[in-house]
């Protein structure tokens, strides 16, 4: 269990005077890979720092495939139109120095990002026009968008607003400050930050907290390198939660069920293979080639070699995850099949060619599911050159618009899809229609996808959806690979990581227990 | 027998070596002597006086600081590639160490062809041989030891493939640096002996630098004696044994041991004081002033003039300067007797 | 012991200390011209040779990275493919059929430390033979040119010894292209340094050996010089650099595989196997032993030879 | 003495030069477009050339390496891509971390090197002296990071002894806790060091008791002890001086790999995650910064060489062989 | 006269890649008090180390052999413990060098070099009595400003100095016996003379006996009293100055003598000349080592080993012509 609690009450005990009654002090330790440079909510760049700004830090609301679940705001209506937005922000959300969370610090946070951006943003900008967002009261704000844009929900759940007082209200200023890096900043999550070390963060839990008192009092997140180590430190009870990838780990953890506890979510992910109809070699080719590779394909292997276990992904036969009320179960993708995929890899000129394959080589799996494939397409006679890469280097590669040269330089890539839960499909929309590289959607696809929104019916939605989902296949250039879960494993007294379904970070620490 | 004919004449000889703080040091200072063909000039003198130095500089192998070396009447440093090439066949060079000339990872027979293939002196390669062959016997080698490896040759041996080597272009010229001072005392007299010899059967002209004063003595027509890097005295070798004129050179001739217990005991010493100072600064005046008993107070001011006491007799020295009106000879005298009594 | 000789009757007498006195024991020795018939040449291959069968650890290490590349030179003749995933035999332990036990992907892990030791060997031999190649030719320019030269290249020498050459290296084989060339390349571009160092030093004083003095008085080229002289005699400093230089690659190759910059997919280095291992350092952390103990082998082995070729020719190319 | 020492500085400021150029040129020439970082898709074309005016970026490379050298002379290097924030101050804070693990290493280096090393060549070819040597010759030949997996499986996972990351337990600010941390990336980072120092005094060491004035002094009666401590230790140690500070290269780059393994919150993971998001101006500042370190502390070495050395300081640098 | 120093039936072997170098074999001399014995011979022939046997000083792989004796002032020194070595080196028998530049410890000062040999064999004295002690010997040696002199590195000294600092830090504790290997070798003539010089005067004031090793005769000449010829690490020779020189009886020794041009002889003749080498020492030949390069060498030389013969009673040689059949032989004796 996590030994250490005890003895480091002392020490943090100056920063948490106003906590000394809370009976339950269990520390919650976790750990990151790198040690993030600042706190700054909308820096979030790495998994790693949304880990970190989790409990100081909280999104307005989230979508869940039950509607939406509510944080610093507590009611957002959409007017019949579809163009008016109302957020309500709740009442009693305060940030740790005490000051109201209010709608300037939305339009702060807003602003910020134009001013980071150098242009108009999601926030302001839509379908090419302008946002208009009329601050109402000092809880209430309104965006009124040019045209009707479903995904505008998703818009403002992605969005950590900032402290404006503590900027007087200028943006300009957060990029100059430190604040983001000293402990004490204004917080609006369950905790503040007490220390901020050269390689940990410690938090203290908030007593003025809006939705309640977190029963863990202190949250310690270090950084620890490499993932062995990470997973000693588990061991060793060092930390108390880490996510598990690999399946022999599942097993292991399993086994010893009276030290651990497991959590599984739906990572609600698309982990897909894109085909690059720009890539040097792929641009070359026929629409064959493109099939050759599909067919050539076996999805249960890759599932297989890179997770080792259903419980950590499965195989997704829809570009749609389960997580989606519009998925289709009975999405019939590609099957497997060597013969053909040898006729067509001969016929189309594909046999013989050496393809140039990019992953991202800081998410897990990503390396076998590149070294599977490359044995798999091995069989149809195609020699597959595997680059890994950084997630620096990777997006902007894997991304790049077609008239870059960047874009020429792979034929094939694996990348994830955060899909978000829900029934909302206008993130499934933008994904359809809106990829930056041009990926061999066709029009028509483009148009049903639209027509899908305007349709009020649900059974006449679903079966549009699954028509989409059966013509993209056909002729997009990204094949499905596996659906992923969230697994996590933590010591046997803390209990309650499951209790947010929000993606991609699960743990809600309102309902964190540590006995 | 030496003729008259000058081989080479070294004219006011200047060679300088940068150091690092900006000053020099002075290894040859304004050194000037002739050569004839056919005789050996010894030129003895304590270690780090330049001998070495002034010997390189008249092969050409540094570039002079000034003055100048003329070989056959043509200046040798300011040669044209081409020319160097044919110099490089007429003048050769016998070194010290008998290990470190030699290139250890060649054969004997490498060693000795090297130059008879760079002057394209053999049409070819069976003539190549023989010539080897002919120069092994000449330095008293067998031909056979042309296929071995030099590190399996005693010191002695590998002088002589040094001297092949030196001999295989035909040279006229041969300078011989130290050639013995690396051998035990058995080898040297083999040396000595072979130089000896081969300077007579092909009418070498020889420039034989050593520190020992009785080879030099034993093996030269005329000996030059040096003092941090001036020649101080230039003679024939027996008359510079009989009649030394330089203090230096009669402190030098005295302190040579002889190997003979009574003409030792019998001996007069001139036990010199201090030591020899560094190049890098010389004294002012007469370099030797500082150790020298019969120093006058112009030694410490003045630099003395090589001068011609009597023909064939050159000195540097006040005690000889010209008194006005009369020849060095008898100033030569009169102090001769004051630096005897003493 | 002092000799006794006692007179006894006869010609022959045998006396107290067996010494016997013939009739012409004292007639002049005549003595024979002995001429032994001529050796054979004596490289610097041979020198070695001879010095390190005289080693028994230096024999130890030759024989160990003999055996080492003959294993990695037939590994074609495993019977398994190093590349082909096998999901029924992931993660097997220790058995006849697989030495080594195999990896996560099934594949037989004797037959990828075999493909392994491949590329690290390459890649160790590669960048050897670059950075003397280089830093010789650097070296032996430079010294033999001398002054001014002599000086800039030293400089911009020193420069690249006094980098942070590890560091470059991550740096570099980030921003090009990955890939065994550009391994070979980076790990050469940092490490010919001390070649040119030690060649450069080498040849400074070879240059003013008599020797050389010599050969330059006869007349030969600079050019003859340097093949004919300069360049036989440094061989022996070279090669014992080259020894070393290979351990260093390959320890160096190992460290950046390691950090996730060696070589592609599906190939791999005993550094990107060890890479490849960390993940089951806890469950599996044989797959972690192999690849470390190879390098460990090879590096040492070749720290070793190198050592002690330097013990051994050293005295020679002073005398 | 202090031509000597002008003439050091002068070396420094040069080789300073031309490594700051170098890194600078690493950048410069580094594949892709650097402004990519700085503007995104939805500028316009005006707003585009606007910030890549503002950053200099249309200026010639040596325009370019100017203005950055003179910002760099003055302390400011930059502003980190990742966060915003510069450079310098992240580097200050992260640097007295890498400064204590490389300063103990090489303490730790020494103290257990010169009594070894001077063992093994005093009793040469003694048992223990062949042990000691063989031990050398394999931390020489280990690789470090593997080495340091070893040690993090035996002392963290399997006998749970020792933590195996970070530089000390969250909450615990005792010398001890720290103390505990350093151990295992000290050892890890030492143990190439301890290896080549022990060779090399061993050779020091052998060399120097075969040195001729070793038999003078016994000739004069002087014990072994005497002869060990009084006459060869000063001998032997004093290049090691100038080792070290050539050591120094190797340390640096060593702790680049330690701090990763151990995930120990120095400059050397700072400027591993920098390289992981091409984050130039922190790699840039990086290299100076440790080309810097190498170089002063080459420096020192040297003086301090030159300080120590009888036969350089009295004699003035023509002396110095 | 009494013996200082016994060397009997001495032999020193090293142990080498190429088998045992036997360096020195089975040598016998002695030296009286106050005499001056010169060793000379060829390199290599075993000259260094005999010195070195005395001292107690020869190291791995070298090995003094059983059966050698060295009896200095009537006990066996070759039994001594480390200990007992101590007491003797530098308090009764003190050894200078051939190159002083590296038999000088570079990084300490002249001053303290000195100082040690007076504070390993403490006649508790005080520092100052040391100090004043060890000034007093610089000055006897001839250095001038000895004060100064204290404080110097040895690599600021020129050659003569640091030979004459060799020398006072042998001499500091009034040793009974010095030897001297080569002490002149490295330095010019007319320092050399110097050096010698001063040597011979501080003999006569401290009564010392001197073991001069050298390959110089004319030194020898000069300086010794009885000399002892070595050949490939045996004696072949041993007599008086006059024996030794006037009338030497091995071919080796007559050969040394004739192949030294003299400076006091005129002529430009051929020069004496021994032919060949050495031999090799791992493998020394059966009989006389000198056989091979003898002129002279008859049968029985190349066989067995000459045994040692009187000629006078300082006067001894081992060599076959001395044999009184050898005339009958055939070859004159000269
Ligand atoms: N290449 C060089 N660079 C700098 N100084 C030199 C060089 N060669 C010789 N010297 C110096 O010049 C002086 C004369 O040297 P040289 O070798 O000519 O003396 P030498 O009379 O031959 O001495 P030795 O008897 O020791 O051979 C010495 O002080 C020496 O240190
Ligand atoms: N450490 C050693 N290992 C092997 N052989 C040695 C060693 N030291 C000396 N010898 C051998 O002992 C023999 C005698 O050496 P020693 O030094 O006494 O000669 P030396 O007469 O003093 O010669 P030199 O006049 O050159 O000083 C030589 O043949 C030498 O090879
Ligand atoms: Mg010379
Ligand atoms: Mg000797």
């Amino acid at each position: 269990g996590c030994g250490g609690s005890s003895d480091k009450k002392d020490s943090s005990a100056k920063t948490e005077d106003t906590k000394k009654e809370a009976k339950s002090d269990g520390t919650f330790t976790f750990a990151l890979n790198y040690m993030p440079n600042s706190l700054q909510p909308s820096a979030q760049s790495s998994d790693d720092l949304v880990s970190a700004i989790r409990p100081i830090y909280e999104p307005l609301f989230a979508e869940t495939k039950d509607g939406l679940e509510y944080y610093l705001a507590d009611k957002l209506d959409i007017s019949e139109d579809g163009l008016t937005y109302t957020l309500h922000i709740n009442d009693k959300a305060t940030w740790s120095d005490g000051e109201p969370v209010t709608v300037k610090d939305i339009k702060f946070t807003i602003d910020y990002g134009v001013l980071v951006y150098g242009g108009p943003t999601s926030f302001t900008k839509v379908n090419g026009g302008e946002v208009q967002i009329n601050e109402i009261d000092d809880k209430t704000m309104e965006f009124v968008l040019p045209s009707v844009y479903d995904n505008y929900v998703r818009t403002l759940s992605q969005f950590y607003p900032m402290p404006a007082h503590a900027f007087d209200n200028d943006p300009s200023k957060i990029d100059d400050s430190t604040y983001f890096k000293t402990p004490g900043m204004a917080t609006s999550g369950a905790y503040v930050v007490s220390e901020i070390n050269e390689d940990s963060f410690v938090y203290t839990a908030r007593d003025d907290y809006y939705r309640g008192t977190p029963s863990v009092k202190k949250v310690v997140i270090k950084t620890i390198g490499s993932g062995s180590t990470k997973q000693i430190e588990f061991e060793n009870g060092g930390i108390d939660y880490m996510r598990v990838t690999s399946a022999e780990d599942l097993k292991k953890y399993k086994e010893e069920s009276d030290k651990y506890n497991m959590y599984s979510i739906s990572e609600a992910r698309l982990n897909y293979l894109q085909l690059n109809p720009h890539g040097p070699v792929m641009s070359t080719l026929s629409q064959d080639a493109r099939k050759a590779i599909f067919l050539a394909l076996d999805k249960d292997a890759i599932v297989d070699f890179a997770w080792g276990s259903d419980e950590l992904a499965e195989p997704a036969n829809s570009l749609i995850t389960p997580d989606q009320s519009i998925y289709n179960k009975n999405c019939k993708g590609y099957n497997f099949n060597l013969e053909e995929a040898k006729k067509l890899a001969k016929s189309s000129g594909l046999e013989g060619k050496e393809l140039t394959y990019i992953y991202n080589s800081d998410r897990a799996n990503m390396e076998s599911v590149a070294t599977v494939v490359q044995q798999q397409l091995a069989e149809i006679g195609v020699t597959v050159n595997i680059e890994s890469c950084d997630t620096s280097t990777f997006f902007p590669r894997f991304f790049a618009s077609k008239d870059k040269e960047l874009a020429t330089t792979w034929d094939l890539g694996t990348n994830g899809w955060d899909s978000q839960r829900g029934s909302n499909c206008g993130q499934a929309i933008s994904y359809f229609t809106n990829r930056l590289c041009d990926c061999g959607y066709s029009d028509e696809v483009s148009g049903l996808a639209q027509k899908a929104i305007g349709t009020a019916d649900a059974k006449e939605k679903q079966e549009l959806w699954n028509t989409i989902q059966d013509k993209a296949l056909e002729e997009c250039w990204e094949y499905p690979l596996t659906y992923t879960n969230f697994v996590m494993v933590s010591q046997k007294n803390v209990t309650g990581l499951d209790g947010s379904s929000v993606v991609p970070e699960f743990i809600d620490y309102l309902s964190i227990h540590m006995d | 027998m030496p003729s008259q004919k000058k081989i080479l004449e070294v004219k006011n000889l200047k060679k300088y070596f940068p150091t690092t703080q900006k000053q020099q040091l002075k290894a040859v200072d304004n050194v000037s002597f002739d050569i004839y063909e056919g005789e050996t000039l010894g030129i003895v003198g304590e270690s780090g006086c330049g001998k070495t130095t002034c010997g390189k500089t008249c092969l050409g192998m540094y570039p002079v600081t000034d003055g100048e070396v003329l070989f056959h009447g043509k200046n040798i440093h300011s040669m044209s590639k081409k020319e160097r090439f044919a110099f490089t066949k007429r003048v050769q060079m016998i070194f010290q160490d008998p290990y470190a000339s030699l290139d250890p990872h060649q054969k004997v027979y490498d060693i000795i062809a090297e130059g008879i293939q760079i002057h394209g002196m053999a049409k070819n390669k069976t003539e190549e041989k023989k010539m080897v062959a002919e120069l092994l016997e000449m330095v008293g080698l067998n031909a056979e030891h042309a296929a071995r490896n030099v590190h399996e040759f005693s010191g002695g041996q590998r002088q002589r493939i040094g001297i092949a080597r030196a001999l295989s272009v035909n040279p006229e010229f041969l300078f011989c640096d130290e050639p013995i001072s690396a051998l035990d005392v058995s080898i040297q007299a083999q040396i000595i002996n072979l130089l000896m010899k081969l300077q007579k059967e092909k009418n070498l002209t020889m420039l034989f630098i050593a520190h020992d004063l009785s080879i030099v003595k034993h093996i030269s027509d005329r000996i030059g004696v040096m003092y941090l890097g001036k020649m101080v005295e230039l003679t024939e070798s027996s008359k510079l044994y009989v009649e030394p004129k330089h203090p230096y050179t009669r402190a030098l001739l005295s302190a040579v041991p002889i190997a003979d217990p009574e003409a030792s005991a019998q001996k007069e010493r001139i036990m010199l004081k201090g030591d020899v100072p560094s190049p890098v600064n010389p004294p002012v005046g007469c370099r030797f002033a500082g150790r020298c008993e019969n120093c006058m107070e112009i030694c410490r001011k003045e630099e003395p003039q090589m001068i011609e006491i009597v023909p064939g007799h050159y000195v540097a020295c006040h005690l000889y300067d010209e008194i006005p009106g009369s020849k060095g000879q008898k100033a030569d005298a009169s102090l001769l007797a004051r630096v005897q009594s003493t | 012991m002092p000799l006794l000789i006692q007179e006894l009757n006869g010609e022959v007498h045998p006396v107290g200390n067996n010494i016997v006195i013939t009739n012409d024991s004292f007639a002049k020795l005549e003595k024979k011209k002995t001429v032994e018939v001529s050796v054979e040449r004596q490289s610097v291959w041979k020198d070695i040779w001879k010095e390190l069968r005289k080693n028994k650890v230096a024999m130890v290490s030759v024989v160990l990275l003999a055996i080492l590349i003959i294993a990695v030179l037939l590994a074609p003749l495993s019977p398994y493919d190093p590349y082909k995933l096998d999901a029924s035999q992931k993660l097997q332990g220790i058995s006849s059929s697989h030495w080594f036990g195999t990896d996560e992907y099934g594949r037989d892990y004797f037959t990828r430390t075999l493909y392994g030791g491949r590329v690290s060997l390459l890649v160790g031999f590669m960048s050897m033979i670059m950075t003397v190649v280089i830093g010789t030719s650097l070296g032996v320019f430079s010294g033999y040119v001398g002054g001014k030269v002599d000086m800039f290249l030293m400089s911009f020498t020193d420069i690249f010894l006094a980098l942070p050459s590890m560091l470059l290296m991550v740096i570099l084989n980030t921003f090009l292209k990955p890939g065994l060339p550009t391994l070979i390349v980076v790990l050469s571009l940092f490490s010919w340094a001390s070649v040119a160092r030690i060649t450069r030093a080498e040849t400074m004083s070879l240059k003013e050996r008599d020797f050389v003095v010599a050969t330059q008085n006869l007349g030969a080229s600079n050019f003859r010089v340097i093949v004919k002289h300069i360049i036989p005699n440094i061989l022996g400093p070279v090669i014992v650099a080259a020894s070393l230089s290979v351990a260093n690659a390959i320890l160096m190759e190992s460290s950046l595989s390691f950090l996730g910059l060696g070589v592609q997919i599906p190939r791999a280095s005993w550094g990107s196997m060890l890479q490849g291992a960390q993940a089951h350092i806890l469950d599996y952390p044989l797959l972690a032993v192999y690849p470390g103990v190879m390098i460990l082998i090879t590096v040492l082995s070749f720290n070793l030879l190198g050592d002690i070729l330097r013990n051994a020719l050293e005295p020679k190319i002073v005398e | 003495m202090w031509k000597y020492c002008l003439k050091k500085t002068a070396q420094v400021v040069i080789v300073m030069i031309l490594i700051s150029f170098f890194s600078f040129a690493i950048v410069y020439f580094a594949p892709g477009d650097i402004s990519d970082m700085y503007v995104n898709p939805e500028m316009t074309e005006e707003q585009k050339a606007n910030v890549i005016a503002q950053l200099g970026l249309d200026k010639s490379m040596t325009e370019q390496y100017f203005a950055w050298a003179k910002r760099a002379v003055h302390g400011d290097l930059g502003v980190s891509l990742s966060n915003k924030s510069a450079v310098w101050p992240q580097f200050m804070q992260r640097l007295p971390a890498t400064i204590i693990l490389m300063g103990s290493s090489m303490i730790l280096s020494l103290l257990l090197a010169i009594p070894l090393g001077l063992w093994s060549g005093y009793k040469k070819n003694s048992w223990l002296d062949n042990l000691i040597s063989s031990l050398a010759y394999m931390g020489m030949s280990i690789p470090s990071f593997w080495f340091g997996m070893l040690l993090i499986i035996v002392f963290a996972a399997v006998l749970k002894v020792l933590p195996s990351s970070g530089m000390h337990t969250v909450g615990n600010v005792s010398a001890f806790d720290t103390f505990q941390h350093m151990i295992l990336p000290c050892i890890t980072l030492s143990i190439g060091h301890v290896a080549v120092y022990i060779r090399y005094i061993r050779a020091n060491t052998i060399g120097q008791l075969s040195e001729e004035y070793v038999l003078t002094a016994e000739a004069k009666g002087d014990s072994q002890t005497k002869i060990l401590f009084r006459h060869v230790l000063k001998n032997t140690l004093l290049p090691i001086i100038t080792l070290m500070g050539m050591n120094l290269a190797s340390l640096v780059c060593g702790s680049f790999i330690v701090e990763s393994v151990f995930g120990w919150p120095g400059i050397g993971t700072f400027a591993m995650s920098a390289i992981g998001s091409r984050d130039y101006p922190v790699i840039m500042a990086y290299v100076m910064l440790s080309g810097f370190l190498l170089v002063v502390g080459n420096f020192i070495a040297d003086l301090l060489y030159a300080f120590v050395d009888p036969r350089i300081k009295r004699g003035g640098a023509s002396g110095g062989k | 006269m009494n013996n200082l120093l016994e060397m009997k039936h001495v032999a020193v072997n090293f142990a080498a890649y190429g088998g045992t170098v036997q360096a020195v074999r089975d040598i016998s001399f002695s030296i009286e008090e106050g005499q001056t014995v010169a060793l000379v011979g060829e390199s290599g022939c075993g000259k260094s180390i005999t010195a070195k046997t005395i001292m107690g000083l020869v190291k791995k792989p070298g090995k003094v052999m059983e059966g050698s004796q060295i009896i200095f002032e009537g006990t066996d020194i070759a039994k001594y413990s480390s200990k007992e070595w101590k007491k003797f080196r530098g308090k009764e028998c003190s050894m200078i060098f051939q190159d002083a530049l590296v038999s000088l410890n570079p990084t300490m000062k002249i001053g303290k070099q000195i100082m040690e040999s007076l504070d390993n064999h403490a006649v508790t004295t005080s520092k100052e009595e040391k100090k004043k002690k060890v000034i007093d010997m610089l000055k006897l040696t001839g250095i001038a400003d000895a004060e100064k002199c204290l404080e110097k590195y040895p690599h600021e000294l020129s050659g003569g100095m640091r030979q004459r600092i060799m020398i006072a830090i042998a001499l500091i504790s009034h040793p009974k016996l010095l030897i001297a290997d080569e002490p002149t070798t490295s330095l010019d003539v007319t320092i050399q003379a110097q050096i010698l010089a001063e040597m011979k005067a501080l003999q006569k004031k401290l009564k010392m006996a001197i073991l001069l090793i050298t390959h110089d005769l004319g030194i020898v000449a000069d300086v010794a009293d009885k000399i002892i010829v070595m050949y490939a690490g045996k004696i072949v020779e041993e007599g008086t100055v006059r024996e030794i020189f006037y009338h030497p009886v091995h071919p080796y020794t007559k050969a040394l003598l004739n192949s030294v041009p003299r400076l006091d002889r005129d002529g430009k003749e051929m020069l004496c000349t021994i032919e060949g080498n050495i031999p090799d020492m791992t493998n020394p030949p059966k009989g006389c080592a000198f056989c091979e390069r003898c002129p002279r060498a008859m049968n029985i030389c190349a066989q067995y080993m000459p045994e040692e013969k009187t000629v006078s009673s300082s006067h001894r040689a081992s060599c076959w012509m001395m044999d009184e059949r050898a005339a009958k032989g055939g070859v004159a004796h000269a």
